[in-house]
């Protein structure tokens, strides 16, 4: 019995049984159990992985593939296990039916996207992970789900064009093969010859899949859907939905590699020390980070504040992804896995302060990390491994997208990439502070802790954080299998990579001993004194309603005031801009050409006749 | 006036362009091929003299079951549209006394030369079309002389239905006997007026086509006139 | 024994004849003998499809008992063969619907034009004639004009009058596009005209190619002459709007298709061929523009009804096998969806009384079923996968880029984009906004039912659809096939 | 050289597109549509014709090999049928029209748009 299939189709059908039944109580067993499945399943294969674990079906005249590397291995156990987190999340805040089945469907969706071993499969269940993630936003808002959609589907189309384009030319559509023919084509491309597809047409299916992996991805300039659908939704489903729907694109970016990279190269060329291709994504990659941490820092929404911060998170893993060298893929890949990590654990945090307040927004909250510890201990781990502080695991792999970039000796990635980790500071003190100390309002009085569901969802997470932080070898020699080579030296407790050294466990060794010294510092010598909540100072400044800058309200206004012309630039408003002429367009012409008049009408005809005529003359 | 033309210039170039096809289909030439077919074997196949008429009722019966549907689609798409609650005959000036007279004289001679021509389809030019018109105009000409004039409608319908049905019952008998649906079983199994080919009592089930044909597309063109004729009246 | 398969077209014919007698016997029983006949017509339907797929061969029906090409011959191939059920089946559907959606008087004229209205197509998909091919679609067109007028009110009449002076244009160009080839072959019979297509006078082909195209093109709602269509489908009575888009329109697709393939030899072939992708892209871009912001559902899904037929013609119109078994698989998958959104549409346009956006607020309260369908249609047609219409859609597509027509596909995935945006807001007009006390539901919504479990089956495992359409595919791009199966006689000097 | 009967059906039909594309009154589009569809009769019968034999009745004395073709009458008969039930239907149409607008001039018939 091949596995392949339940893991990817197990989470739609409980998701299926789960609208179908609608029991509240079963609903929720079964889909816990639909996304526990492929979890298991993914283990329990993990030990066969040397072998060639595929399966193919025929439908329709269609090849479908799925198949089990150790690549797409990493990438389905990314999506399982934050999955099935995000789905233990949902047991306390989905309220309907059709959240579990959308919610479900979109893990298949995930999982046949990693798993894929052709481009059809590949793009169905893109396919299907968007409309699922669209469902998820629709009842929410339906501007921004609308927004969502019309990007993805125009970035799936362009997907599609470009599979199209290749299935014309090569007649094939499974990855070895496609990727064989584009190598035979850069090696008759390197001997002179005329290739398959010419530099234009390459160049054509390099944009559509640029266009479609972006939007996926959230790319700067096309991450505009991703603030509003992230934070128009299900929050525990945004778990999942930033952090893991977004990595379908940076999977598609890494497809790109494996299946067109000797041709982009040939085709293309390098710059600098990176492939120009890679460093086209690279560069979009640094912007997503700046741009992204910026709009993060001024945002007065905890929901937006993190969006934009995912946005800029997948920056870096794009960045990582355009250098090109083995070592920065890798990094890239590390840096996923550590996104969806810390990312998904923020958004259940998000989740937990919702259900638990129903608040969104900063200047109503404060003083919770009395009322809810346990909550805060993980936003505490969540938020040291998304500023990049050892020994969590976004430290690890920052370093190692720093230490590649660097070692290729480019410096405005570089310059790019330290910028997003400093203004990633800058937005994570605002959440620090703001939500979990200061004065209380007090509404907030009787704010319990995270319910349980939630709680081991956000433990689970909060636990790889740690693990892989301290011990970052794990990954790393998971993520050396890929390649096939020792990438990355080292054991499980330290990453060698030649000309720089990290080890985890000595650093959280040091570190926990700074801790206790500090403590015993504290408790022997501090003068402390306790001081109810409500005892705060505004720096002695009086308070105007016009300006006022609190921590919890508009903080970086002054920035804001600053950027003031950047901001004005806008490609939200471009693409609605370009949305609504369309419309317009739509009903001027609708209205000229259906006038109603139905002599008009003949004249079309007519005028058919003439062409027919001019044709035939 | 730019439309007139405009409209000139486009009614030139399309009458161009066919008249360049239509220079490559010689007037005149004997360009047959299926219908050689036809004229030679048309008298011992179906017994028709009229070769048109076997070819409409015989060989390509098919078109004609079809063209007796699309006149039975217009009297009921008109008898669809024009249908009221309650409708009346509103014309106000009566007839003359010659036009009344005359037509009475005249209706029966009308139904009598529209029947010759359906009965005889075979032989002469004309056939059920012509007749069931032939018919009709007999029972406009009613309409036109007298303002209270009115066909009996439950009648005129159930007749058509009736004759509609024959058409086809007609059809499914030659199914049943000879295996193909419209087939001329009258002339092809039974062998009937075989003897007879040029007189009135041959042509095998074109004559009872044609018959059929006739009641029908009188009923029917009679109904689309009373139908036009009539108008709502509010109660 | 499979001559009985011209019940198809006289069961049909009969039954229209005797309705007015049974009108005399008992009025009330009109409606019940609509589904009645309908059903019988499915049957006989199902039989042919049956005997057609198990034996592989097409039934060829000699009417008279002559052979080709000396009498008329319907040729029930493997296309014919499932079109002919499918016509059936909906028109079995839309009668059961018509029992409660149609209460303008007078129903027995109304039950005559509706048998004969599937007539109609049924003998356009099955005749191997091309003067009895007009005739048929004549049948079909006049019933047409008859039914978009039924309501008697002014919009209904005004859209027959566009509909028949359109139409009207449209035949007689067709016919004299017959009379060019008659005159050029002396035969009008399909499968001698694809034989003898090579020897035509290319100026005579090239001409009337064009004009039979251009005829048909009409019917086949094809941009810039599809202006009378969505006219015609809001006035039509609902269950008639469905008919028309399952099936009518194919029909007139189909003739399209069957006659370009057949005339394939013909000189100028190539220059109509690319006509015909310019004009089919265009159609689906236009429609589904015109679509984006109707204020009325039913005009709305009649655009896009347009707009999806415009992407079967542009399948057909590429030329190859691949387009072809696409755009058959894609006639397939819309026949359902449309039925479906057509029949929900009209089925909520009685219950609440209009069908413009406003009454499709809340009715995921009111009623849920038939929401739950209008939204697995309508994703259906977006392409969402595991719905039907997807495997049909990338199909088209994929055979578009094959066949080197980049800016149509570019184009037809815009209008794509386009669609799904106004879909999508219907939808969530239905379950988001607004609110209410549901409504029962009933036999209607049963089917809705059926028809969304069916798309959605088609849409997890297309694999026996697919196997039929591709014999459905090859029975239109198989000339030599088509060719081979017709027995002519030999009738020259 | 174009034949006096192509011309003459040619005509016919252009005259009557004319007429559809030009002329406002409904009853005018109409009586055009019937104009060409008379074109297209005439057009079919001369494409039948053959010069100096008789029509295809075989009676009294004329061989198969002296008559005209028989088809393109036959195919006449079937359309001029269906061009009467078209024009039936029109003019029914046309009576709704006139009670419903008032009016038969296409230009203000036009409720139904965009």
């Amino acid at each position: 019995m091949n596995e392949l299939p339940i893991i990817v189709i197990s989470p739609l059908v409980a998701g299926f049984l789960a609208w179908l039944l609608r029991i509240r109580g079963v609903r929720e067993i079964i889909g816990v159990a639909g996304s526990l499945i492929p979890l298991a399943l993914l283990i329990k294969l993990y030990p066969s992985l040397g072998e060639r674990l595929e399966f193919t079906i025929n439908v329709a005249g269609f090849k479908l593939g799925l198949m089990l590397s150790h690549l797409t291995w990493v990438f389905s156990m990314i999506a399982a296990v934050v999955g099935f987190t995000a789905i233990l999340g949902m047991i306390s805040t989905a309220r309907d039916n059709w959240e579990w089945l959308f919610a479900l469907m979109s893990l298949t969706g995930v999982l046949g996207v990693f798993m894929a071993y052709d481009l059809i499969t590949f793009f169905i269940a893109w396919e299907i992970m968007t409309f699922a993630s669209f469902m998820m936003v629709l009842k929410y808002n339906r501007h921004a789900s609308l927004k969502y959609f019309i990007l993805s589907i125009v970035g799936a189309y362009a997907m599609l064009i470009a599979i199209g384009l290749i299935y014309a030319k090569t007649g094939t559509l499974t990855f070895p093969e496609v990727s064989v023919a584009f190598t035979q084509d850069a090696m008759r491309r390197m001997m002179g010859g005329s290739g398959l597809f010419t530099k234009t047409e390459t160049m054509l299916i390099y944009g559509l899949f640029l266009l479609a992996f972006g939007v996926k991805a959230g790319m700067f300039p096309l991450h505009v859907w991703a603030p509003d659908a992230y934070s128009e939704t299900n929050q525990s489903y945004t778990a999942m939905f930033s952090g893991v729907l977004s990595k379908a694109g940076v999977y598609g970016f890494i497809l790109l590699y494996i299946l067109m990279y000797g041709k982009l190269v040939v085709e293309f060329g390098h710059f600098r020390s990176a492939p120009t291709f890679g460093y086209i994504i690279a560069f979009l990659g640094g912007l997503t980070i700046i741009v992204g941490g910026i709009l993060a820092a001024l945002q007065e929404d905890i929901r937006k504040l993190f969006a934009y911060s995912s946005i800029s998170q997948i920056g870096y893993i794009l960045v990582g992804l355009g250098v090109g060298t083995a070592l920065s893929i890798e990094a890239a890949i590390y840096h996923a896995i550590s996104h969806a990590l810390f990312k998904g654990l923020f958004f259940l945090i998000v989740a937990t302060l919702i259900y638990r307040t129903g608040k969104t927004e900063f200047k109503d909250f404060g003083g919770l990390a009395e009322k809810m510890p346990y909550t805060f201990a993980m936003a505490f781990i969540a938020i040291l491994s998304l500023a990049g502080i050892p020994p969590l695991v976004g430290f690890a792999s920052k370093w190692l997208i720093f230490e590649a970039v660097i070692h290729e000796n480019l410096p405005i990635l570089g310059g790019m990439v330290f910028f997003g980790s400093a203004i990633g500071f800058v937005y994570l003190i605002r959440f620090t502070y703001a939500v979990w100390f200061g004065q209380r309002p007090s509404d907030l009085e009787g704010t319990k802790d995270a319910p349980l569901p939630l709680a081991i969802a956000m433990g689970i997470l909060g636990a790889l954080n740690v693990v892989f932080g301290v011990a970052p070898g794990i990954v790393a020699q998971e993520l050396n299998k890929i390649f096939d080579k020792p990438v990355i030296a080292g054991n499980i407790w330290e990453l060698d990579l030649g000309f720089g050294r990290y080890n985890g466990l000595l650093l959280t060794i040091w570190m926990v001993i700074g801790v206790l010294i500090a403590a015993i510092v504290y408790f022997l010598g501090a003068n402390v004194r306790r001081v109810p909540v409500t005892d705060t100072y505004q720096s002695g400044n009086p308070i105007t309603m016009e300006y006022n800058l609190t921590i919890r309200r508009n903080f970086f206004l002054p920035l804001r005031e600053v950027m003031a012309f950047w901001l004005k630039i806008s490609f939200d408003r471009l693409y609605h801009d370009i949305w609504k002429s369309i419309e317009d367009f739509a009903e001027t012409a609708r209205n000229y050409v259906y006038n109603g008049n139905v002599q008009a009408y003949a004249w079309y005809l007519a005028i058919i006749l003439v062409i027919l005529a001019a044709m035939g003359v | 006036m730019l439309k007139r033309a405009l409209a000139i210039v486009a009614i030139l170039i399309i009458g161009y362009w066919l008249a360049q096809g239509l220079s490559q289909v010689p007037f005149g030439q004997d360009k047959m091929l299926v219908s050689k077919y036809y004229l030679d074997h048309v008298k011992e196949q179906t017994g028709a003299v009229n070769a048109v008429t076997a070819v409409v009722v015989n060989y390509r019966g098919f078109d004609t079951l079809g063209e007796v549907t699309v006149l039975f689609i217009a009297s009921t798409g008109v008898g669809a549209l024009l249908w009221r609650k309650k409708r009346k005959r509103t014309a106000k000036t009566k007839g003359s006394v010659v036009l009344t007279t005359g037509s009475k004289l005249l209706f029966p001679f009308i139904m009598l030369f529209g029947m010759y021509i359906f009965i005889h389809g075979h032989l002469t030019p004309g056939g059920g079309f012509p007749g069931g018109a032939t018919i009709a105009t007999a029972f406009l000409l009613m309409y036109m002389a007298f303002t209270t004039y009115e066909i009996s409608h439950k009648g005129f319908e159930v007749t058509e239905g009736f004759a509609g049905m024959g058409y086809v019952l007609v059809g499914l008998i030659g199914l049943a006997i000879g295996g193909y649906f419209l087939f001329d079983w009258i002339w092809q199994t039974w062998h009937l007026g075989t003897s007879n080919i040029g007189r009135l009592f041959s042509g095998g089930f074109i004559p009872v086509i044609y018959t059929i044909i006739g009641i029908k597309v009188g009923t029917e063109l009679s109904g689309i006139i009373d139908n036009m004729l009539k108008e709502e009246v509010k109660e | 024994m499979n001559q009985v398969a011209s019940l198809l077209i006289a069961l049909p014919l009969i039954s229209a004849f005797f309705v007015p007698v049974l009108k005399q016997i008992n009025k009330s029983l009109i409606k019940p003998y609509l589904v009645l006949i309908t059903l019988i017509q499915t049957g006989i339907a199902g039989w042919v499809f049956k005997e057609v797929y198990t034996t592989g061969k097409p039934i060829i029906i000699y009417a008279g008992g002559w052979r080709p090409p000396i009498g008329i011959n319907l040729y029930i191939g493997h296309f014919a063969a499932l079109f002919v059920l499918i016509i059936a089946v909906v028109s079995f559907i839309m009668a059961i619907f018509s029992l409660k959606a149609v209460t303008t008087e007078p129903i027995d004229k109304y039950a005559m034009l509706f048998l004969l209205l599937m007539l109609g197509a049924t003998g356009m998909i099955a005749t191997g004639d091309i003067f009895n091919l007009f005739v048929f679609m004549e049948i079909t067109a006049i019933t047409a004009y008859a039914l978009t007028a039924y309501n008697k009110t002014g919009e209904a009449a005004e859209a027959s009058m566009k509909y028949i002076v359109l139409g009207g244009i449209g035949s007689s160009f067709f016919l004299v596009g017959v009379a060019l080839l008659y005159g050029a072959t002396g035969t009008l019979n399909m499968a001698q005209l694809a034989e003898l297509a090579n020897s035509i006078n290319p100026i005579v082909a090239q001409v009337g190619l064009a004009l039979i195209i251009f005829g048909l093109a009409v019917e086949a709602e094809l941009f810039p002459l599809n202006a009378w269509a969505p006219d015609a489908y809001q006035a039509a009575p609902h269950p008639i709007t469905a008919m028309f888009s399952a099936f009518v329109v194919k029909a007139g697709i189909y003739a399209l298709a069957r006659l370009l393939y057949l005339l394939q030899k013909a000189s100028g072939w190539s220059s109509i061929l690319r006509l015909l992708v310019i004009m089919a892209t265009l159609t689906v871009v236009f429609a589904e523009l015109s679509a984006l912001r109707q204020k009325d559902v039913k005009r709305m899904i009649a655009y896009s009804s347009i707009g999806q037929v415009g992407l079967i013609a542009l399948a057909f119109s590429l030329g190859t096998q691949a387009g072809v078994d696409a755009g058959v698989f894609h006639m397939v998958n819309h026949a359902i969806v449309k039925t479906l959104l057509f029949l929900a549409i009209g089925y909520v346009g009685i219950a609440m009384g209009g069908t413009t956006m406003e009454n499709f607020e809340g009715l995921g309260k009111k009623m849920p079923l038939t929401a739950l369908a209008i939204t697995v249609a309508g994703a259906a047609t977006v392409g969402v996968p595991l719905f039907n219409v997807f495997w049909s859609k990338l199909r088209i597509i994929l055979a578009t880029l094959q066949a080197g027509f980049f800016w149509a596909a570019v184009l037809v995935l815009f209008a794509s984009v386009v669609e799904a945006v106004y879909y999508f807001r219907l939808i969530h007009r239905m379950w988001f906004m607004g609110g209410g006390i549901r409504i029962k539901e009933g036999v209607i919504a049963g089917i809705l039912v059926i028809l969304a479990a069916i798309i959605i089956l088609i849409g997890v495992d297309p694999a026996p659809v697919w196997n039929i359409v591709v014999k459905a595919g090859s029975d239109i791009f198989n000339v030599a096939n088509y060719v081979k199966n017709v027995p002519l006689v030999g009738v020259g000097s | 050289m174009i034949s006096a009967y192509y011309f003459g059906a040619i005509a016919l039909i252009l005259i009557g597109l004319y007429a559809v594309l030009v002329k406002k009154n409904l009853l005018k589009i109409l009586v055009g549509l019937s104009i060409m569809e008379t074109g297209v009769n005439l057009l079919l019968i001369s494409i039948g014709y053959v010069s100096g034999k008789s029509a295809p009745i075989l009676s009294e004395g004329i061989t198969p090999s002296q008559a005209v073709d028989p088809i393109p009458q036959a195919l006449v008969l079937t359309a001029i049928v269906i061009g009467v039930a078209t024009t039936a239907m029109a003019l029914s149409v046309a009576i709704i029209l006139y009670e419903k607008y008032g009016t038969l001039n296409i230009e203000e018939i036009r409720r139904l748009r965009g």
